[in-house]
């Protein structure tokens, strides 16, 4: 029960990060929190599982996904800073 | 003759046909219109005649569900053949007369196929025998009215009347409307010997409900008061027109009217003393109005509107047939005289009084049907004038004196008028500046026709009274002797008034001016109606197309489109383009979903 | 069969007619008039022959159509007016080949609605009439035609939306789907409101009922003379038509339940149409809003009840589809001439206008409910009628008569009487076209007026066994 | 007792690193923040006796995430050094992540079967990566593979649009 607090209390604080950073950077620092905050609850549970090796097996897939998302991110980044946009408000493509 | 008393329809379709006809081929029928005309008018006197002592009837199913249908029939009995004669022999003398009167008119044609297009919608209406088919003909002698009164379109002042006269009549209608609703709801059926059969049966408050609404649709159709403020405007139209409509056809429906249904008013006490005191009312009013007029259309205007008032007076008192007497020898000589007026209208160029003078060394035809006309309508004898008013006013002395008082005065009063309207038309120096002459024959010979019915009907009386079925009494010798003797005082009183060609009459003291012009003014009766009723109607009629109907409604509906546009703007203001502020929403989204699942789930 | 040629031939036209006009536009006019000639053809042929139109509920077709005494009358109607609105616009030169192509495509798609035996066939119908008109308005309309076309298609598109929850409800609750086989029973209990009301709020903003009917003036104004004809003359009769074919009968308690409310609409929709007309400086919304009056006397007939109120209701609307579309008629074709729908600029124009004039005139005596022409029979039934169901009321129904007559006659004198301005001096009268299109309507008036039991004894046995459905008849 | 100490160490140690990351004024800091925070994470993989992904932990995320961002921020050129400027104490976010993770808490608290206290050793996990899990490595390989390209892709292709 007491990791289920401690993730919570992670994603909530990555969140925070993600709305206020206005770097870009630090908006994908504090996804990384958030995703590890979702790790650790997998993680607490994961060996309860049935079979634990399939706990265990969950957790590596989770794992791998964070890292390609994070490798995604940062490639943006680059991209991002070739076109000497690195703070959040400046990307105004998407307004409505 | 006796084949027009089996299909009496015809007095209908023929002048229908002929009017079509007119309408439609006006140009190759050209001068040959007024004898065409003839048509309807003649079939009018041929089927009155042979049905006198009752005709033919017949009934078809006009619109209907299974049993409870409105039927649309006819029934020529004596009262209708009577109607069907005054209608004919006016028609075919105003149609020869307006010949000459209307020659040289754009319009020439579309006046006589409107004139046989009355003719046929009075005939229907006399000869219905339902009281659907008597309103159809009604409201279609009311239009016909509105478009001949409105003959010549283009002055304004004949434009107005027309909408005036119909739009007052139409109100009077509308009551008729509900007197009907009333008794189809009683009786089931509109047809009115079922109803008049059965009128003991009804109960008293719907018989007098149903009486009231139909004598408000008679006050407006003949002009009484108050509905009275229409007929004189409506001399805007041409006279023979005047002469056919607002004198001898037209006006008499609405005494036709009760006269048909009356049964139903003698079952209602109440009504018969509406239609007394309106009467006597309207023939004393009218009467002194008549006296200040200068101008000789509207002397005679305000004289049918009083005799129609001793009409009504009569029938009031129970004695329809005395009115349908007086009915008849008023349509007479007051066509004669309006006819007259006309020839002499057509001969010096004027309708104003103050302009004529001397007018018999010119026209001695038309002063002497003028002067026939007059005394009949003074009640003079031997004229037919004296008989009918007589019976009327002696009856109605026998039974309402006070009413018998008023109209005594009445008569001294129409003794005055005619008196001093023909002293000042046909007597004294010519005031006029156009050179008058003479009518031609076809303007003169309606005049010698009707001059000599307006003499000799008056011993028609007793034949009239058997074709309505009802006993003449003899004439009391006492009242017809102090009739006689007031309208001569009021006729002398008249010619004196009327003196040096109406110098006299503007030589009055300031004080009685003034009231003479209010008088000739219609007592202000006409702006009061204006104010009281027309003008508030269209403040209404703005107020509510301006503020119920364009903001009220339309502004909520408009309303409710704007503040949708504006919600869909607001809304649109999130989508800022700053991410974050997505991420934010997305969260908020993230925890209502979860709450509303968390909520549900437990 | 005739009833699916009834609906398919002026479809059919208005393909055919927008290929030609293509090609060679000035004939797309001349086949348009044919095709909607032919199609009035077999709405005679169908309304004379009953035994013609009797559709086998074959599996070959999938839709199921039926006539009776309601709709043929209204399928006539449709017949006459889809001739005179091809003649309306017979001098109508941009992009004519698909102006008249719409105009058979609204005939088409209004004869499906009366037509229509199946509910979906209906609701689709129904809905296919607002795409024809929206873009008659929309395109060949005047001044601000975006704003009033948007209105009315939205405002009925609302409307119709209620209208098609209740015909689901009926259809899911029942699953049965063809009205003729639809009664009050097959309804279950608790529904009946619930359908009653929501169908009301689609045929009530169609009819219009007063206060949903501000959509009227504005489209009318708007909307080029042909339009102005169907809308008037067929368009606002479909939700008089589904209130006697559908609201009634499925919902007789309801109904009658509903119907001193709905006669109390009526009556102010008479006296409140009459007044705003007498306020009017402009000639074709006076006429609009005299529908609204003229539509009162149908709901209040309706709401009435008794099998010769619902006829009178029929003949109501029958007259009136013929009297109002006469009437935008000739106002459009004033309009061509003097360019303005003004009252104080216009005037005497009897004078140079006399054939015009004359049956303006006419037009207006009709409109205003003068006996011997239609508009009488329709209103006399419903004042004997209304004065059994709602006694006194019927004081306020005739002094609506009276407004009808005061505000025809103001535009009867403000028009065709009183002095001819000088710019109108030289105005040319009618071209036989615009004659020709006018004499359909005429004659109809008449005929009707002279002798209403045309309709009447048609329309008498559906009335009556609605009635009996109400528990009045 | 000594679990539930090392537990609150490891807790405490992501939560300070978290908090520093999203509060850090320049960046190297946060970067640092951030090691400490994945550093925890790591603890708290082997506290709950899954070794072989704490050691994955350290190698993927400290070795290889932490080192791109190093490699990002340093392309990023000189403008944006030393200047990571937050905003002021943002009332609206935390009020919407404080209610995310409450919500967050609500919803899952009775859904998660009981923590069990059973480890796994490498071998364990590595039979069945290597056994009934193959198809899942399989994809997990795919996926990182995809995920490369994606960034070559995007970088390369950036200026193209």
């Amino acid at each position: 029960m007491t990791s289920l607090v401690l993730s919570c209390t992670l994603i909530g604080i990555g969140l925070y990060g993600v709305l206020t950073r206005r770097d870009l950077v630090a908006v994908l620092a504090s996804i990384e929190v958030m995703l590890g905050g979702a790790q650790v609850l997998l993680a607490s549970y994961a060996a309860g599982v049935s079979v634990p090796a399939v706990g265990e097996g969950i957790t590596v897939v989770v794992l791998a996904t964070g890292a390609a998302e994070a490798a995604i991110g940062l490639a943006l980044l680059v991209a991002l800073v070739r076109r000497n946009k690195t703070r959040t408000d400046q990307i105004e493509e998407v307004r409505g | 003759m006796s084949v027009l008393r089996t299909l009496p329809l015809v007095v209908v379709f023929v002048p229908v046909v002929v009017a079509c006809l007119l309408a439609v081929g006006g140009r190759f029928v050209g001068r040959a219109a007024p004898w065409i005309a003839l048509a309807g008018p003649l079939f009018a006197i041929g089927v009155g005649t042979a049905s006198l002592d009752g005709g033919a009837s017949g009934a078809v199913r006009w619109l209907g569900v299974g049993e409870t249908a409105v039927r649309l029939g006819y029934h020529v009995d004596g009262l209708a053949a009577i109607m069907l004669l005054v209608v004919g022999v006016v028609s075919v003398c105003v149609i020869v007369f307006s010949i000459g009167y209307m020659r040289g008119d754009r319009g020439y044609v579309r006046y006589f196929a409107l004139i046989s297009l009355f003719t046929a919608a009075m005939a229907g209406l006399v000869i219905a025998s339902d009281l659907v088919g008597l309103f159809l003909g009604w409201e279609l002698v009311g239009a016909c009215s509105f478009l001949l009164i409105g003959f010549w379109y283009e002055r304004p002042e004949a434009a107005e009347a027309a909408r005036k006269a119909f739009m007052v009549t139409r109100v009077g209608d509308a009551a008729m409307l509900v007197g009907m609703a009333v008794l189809w709801r009683a009786t089931g059926t509109l047809e009115l010997d079922a109803i008049l059969g059965g009128v003991g049966a009804l109960a008293p408050s719907v018989v007098t409900v149903a009486a009231v609404c139909l004598l408000l649709g008679a006050v407006g159709k003949s002009a009484q008061f108050p509905l009275h403020i229409w007929l004189p405007d409506a001399m805007e139209g041409p006279t023979p027109v005047s002469a056919l409509i607002h004198a001898a056809t037209m006006v008499a429906a609405g005494v036709f009217l009760v006269a048909r249904t009356w049964p139903l008013f003698e079952a209602s006490p109440e009504a018969r003393l509406i239609a007394l005191v309106l009467g006597t009312v309207t023939a004393l009013g009218a009467a002194t109005i008549a006296l200040p007029q200068t101008d000789i259309k509207k002397v005679l205007a305000y004289s049918t509107i009083s005799q129609l008032g001793f009409m009504f007076a009569a029938l009031g008192v129970g004695a329809w047939p005395v009115a349908l007497f007086h009915l008849v020898t008023h349509a007479a000589f007051k066509a004669l005289l309006f006819l007259s007026s006309g020839s002499v209208i057509h001969g010096s160029g004027t309708q104003d009084l103050r302009e004529m003078g001397d007018l018999r060394s010119k026209m001695p035809i038309t002063a002497t049907a003028w002067i026939i006309g007059g005394l009949a309508l003074a009640g003079i004898p031997p004229t037919a004038g004296f008989f009918s008013k007589d019976e009327v006013v002696a009856s109605v002395l026998q039974a309402a004196p006070w009413a018998g008082v008023a109209l005594l005065a009445a008569s001294v009063l129409t003794g005055a008028y005619v008196a001093r309207a023909t002293r000042l038309a046909f007597f004294g120096t010519a005031r006029g500046a156009k050179e008058v002459h003479e009518s031609q024959w076809t303007m003169t010979l309606p005049l010698l026709v009707l001059a000599v019915a307006a003499l000799s009907l008056g011993l028609a009386g007793p034949m009239i009274a058997r074709a309505l079925g009802a006993e003449s009494e003899a004439l009391s010798l006492g009242i017809a002797a102090v009739a006689v003797g007031l309208a001569a005082a009021g006729a002398i009183g008249g010619w004196l008034l009327a003196a040096d060609g109406g110098r006299r009459e503007q030589a009055l003291p300031p004080a009685f001016a003034r009231m003479w012009g209010m008088v000739r003014n219609g007592y202000g009766f006409d702006t009061l109606a204006t104010n009281v009723a027309v003008r508030p109607i269209a403040k209404l009629a703005r107020f509510i197309d301006e503020a119920v109907d364009r903001a009220a409604i339309d502004g909520f509906v408009e309303g409710l489109a704007v503040a949708v546009r504006r919600a869909g703007a607001l809304l649109a203001g999130t989508m800022n383009g700053d991410g974050q502020s997505y991420t934010a929403l997305l969260a908020v989204g993230v925890i209502v979903l979860l709450a509303v699942t968390v909520w549900l789930v437990r | 069969m005739t009833l699916t040629a009834l609906i398919a031939l002026p479809l059919m036209g208005a393909g055919l007619v927008l290929i030609v006009g293509r090609v060679r536009p000035s004939s797309a006019r001349v086949l348009a008039l044919a095709t909607a000639s032919g199609s009035l053809l077999l709405t005679v042929l169908a309304v004379t022959l009953p035994a013609a139109i009797s559709t086998p509920a074959s599996a070959a077709v999938p839709w199921l159509l039926r006539a009776d005494g309601l709709s043929l009358p209204l399928i006539g109607l449709t017949g006459i007016l889809g001739v005179v609105a091809i003649l309306a616009s017979w001098g109508e030169t941009r992009r004519a080949a698909s102006h008249f192509a719409l105009l058979l495509a609204l005939q088409s798609a209004v004869t499906t609605v009366f037509l229509a035996d199946d509910l979906i066939l209906f609701y689709v119908a129904w809905e296919a009439v607002l795409i024809p008109m929206f873009f008659l308005i929309g395109v060949w309309g005047h001044e601000n035609r975006r704003q009033a076309a948007m209105k009315f298609f939205i405002y009925t598109f609302a409307g119709s939306a209620l209208m098609l929850v209740g015909l689901l409800v009926v259809v899911f609750t029942t699953g049965e789907v063809r009205m003729s086989a639809l009664t009050a029973a097959s309804l279950a209990p608790g529904t009946h409101d619930l359908v009653f009301w929501l169908l009301v709020a689609g045929f009530a903003v169609k009819v219009p009922v007063f206060p949903l009917h501000t959509w009227l003036p504005d489209a009318h104004v708007e909307a080029p003379v042909a339009g102005s004809i169907m809308l008037a003359g067929v368009l606002l009769k479909m939700g008089g038509y589904g209130l006697l074919r559908l609201a009634l009968p499925l919902a007789p308690e309801a109904a009658r339940a509903a119907a001193p409310l709905f006669a109390t609409l009526g009556i102010i929709g008479i006296v409140y149409g009459a007044f705003v007309a007498l306020a009017q400086t402009d000639l074709k919304r006076l006429v609009a809003y005299s529908s609204v009056a003229h539509m009162g006397f149908v709901v209040l007939a309706i709401a009435i009840g008794t099998p010769l109120a619902l006829t009178a209701a029929m003949l109501g609307m029958i007259a009136h589809g013929l009297t109002a579309p006469l009437l935008f008629l000739l106002v459009g074709q004033l309009q061509d001439r003097t360019h303005t729908r003004e009252l104080a600029r216009l005037g005497g124009l009897m004078r140079p206008l006399p054939g015009w004039g004359t049956v303006f005139v006419f037009a207006s005596l009709a409109s205003m409910g003068l006996p011997g022409l239609a508009g009488f029979p329709g209103e006399l039934v419903t004042v004997l009628e209304g004065y059994g169901a709602f006694g006194w009321w019927m004081v306020a129904v005739a002094g609506g008569i009276v407004l009808a007559g005061a505000y025809t006659l103001r535009a009867v004198r403000l028009v065709a009487f009183g002095p001819l301005p000088a710019e109108w001096a030289a105005l040319p009268d009618l071209t036989f076209p615009e004659a020709l299109a006018t004499v359909p309507l005429v004659l109809g008036i008449v005929v009707l007026g002279v002798w209403p039991s045309l309709v009447a004894d048609t329309v008498a046995p559906v009335a009556s066994s609605i009635a009996h459905a109400l528990g009045v008849g | 007792m000594s679990g539930t100490v090392l537990w609150w160490g490891l807790a405490a140690l992501a939560v300070v690193g978290a908090l520093a990351v999203i509060a850090a004024r320049e960046i190297m800091r946060m970067l640092l923040a951030l090691g400490m925070f994945l550093l925890g994470v790591a603890g708290l993989y082997a506290y709950y006796g899954l070794q072989m992904l704490a050691v994955a932990e350290l190698f993927v995320y400290i070795g290889g995430v932490l080192v791109l961002f190093l490699f990002a921020i340093t392309s990023m050129g000189r403008d944006s050094e030393g200047r990571v400027v937050a905003r002021r104490l943002d009332v609206g976010a935390i009020a919407v992540s404080a209610g995310v993770s409450v919500v967050l808490l609500v919803a899952l608290q009775d859904a998660l079967p009981a923590a069990s206290g059973a480890s796994l050793t490498v071998e364990q996990t590595a039979e069945a990566l290597l056994g009934p899990l193959l198809p899942l490595f399989e994809v997990v390989g795919v996926l990182l593979l995809v995920a490369l390209a994606a960034a070559l892709a995007i970088v390369e292709g950036g200026d193209g649009r």
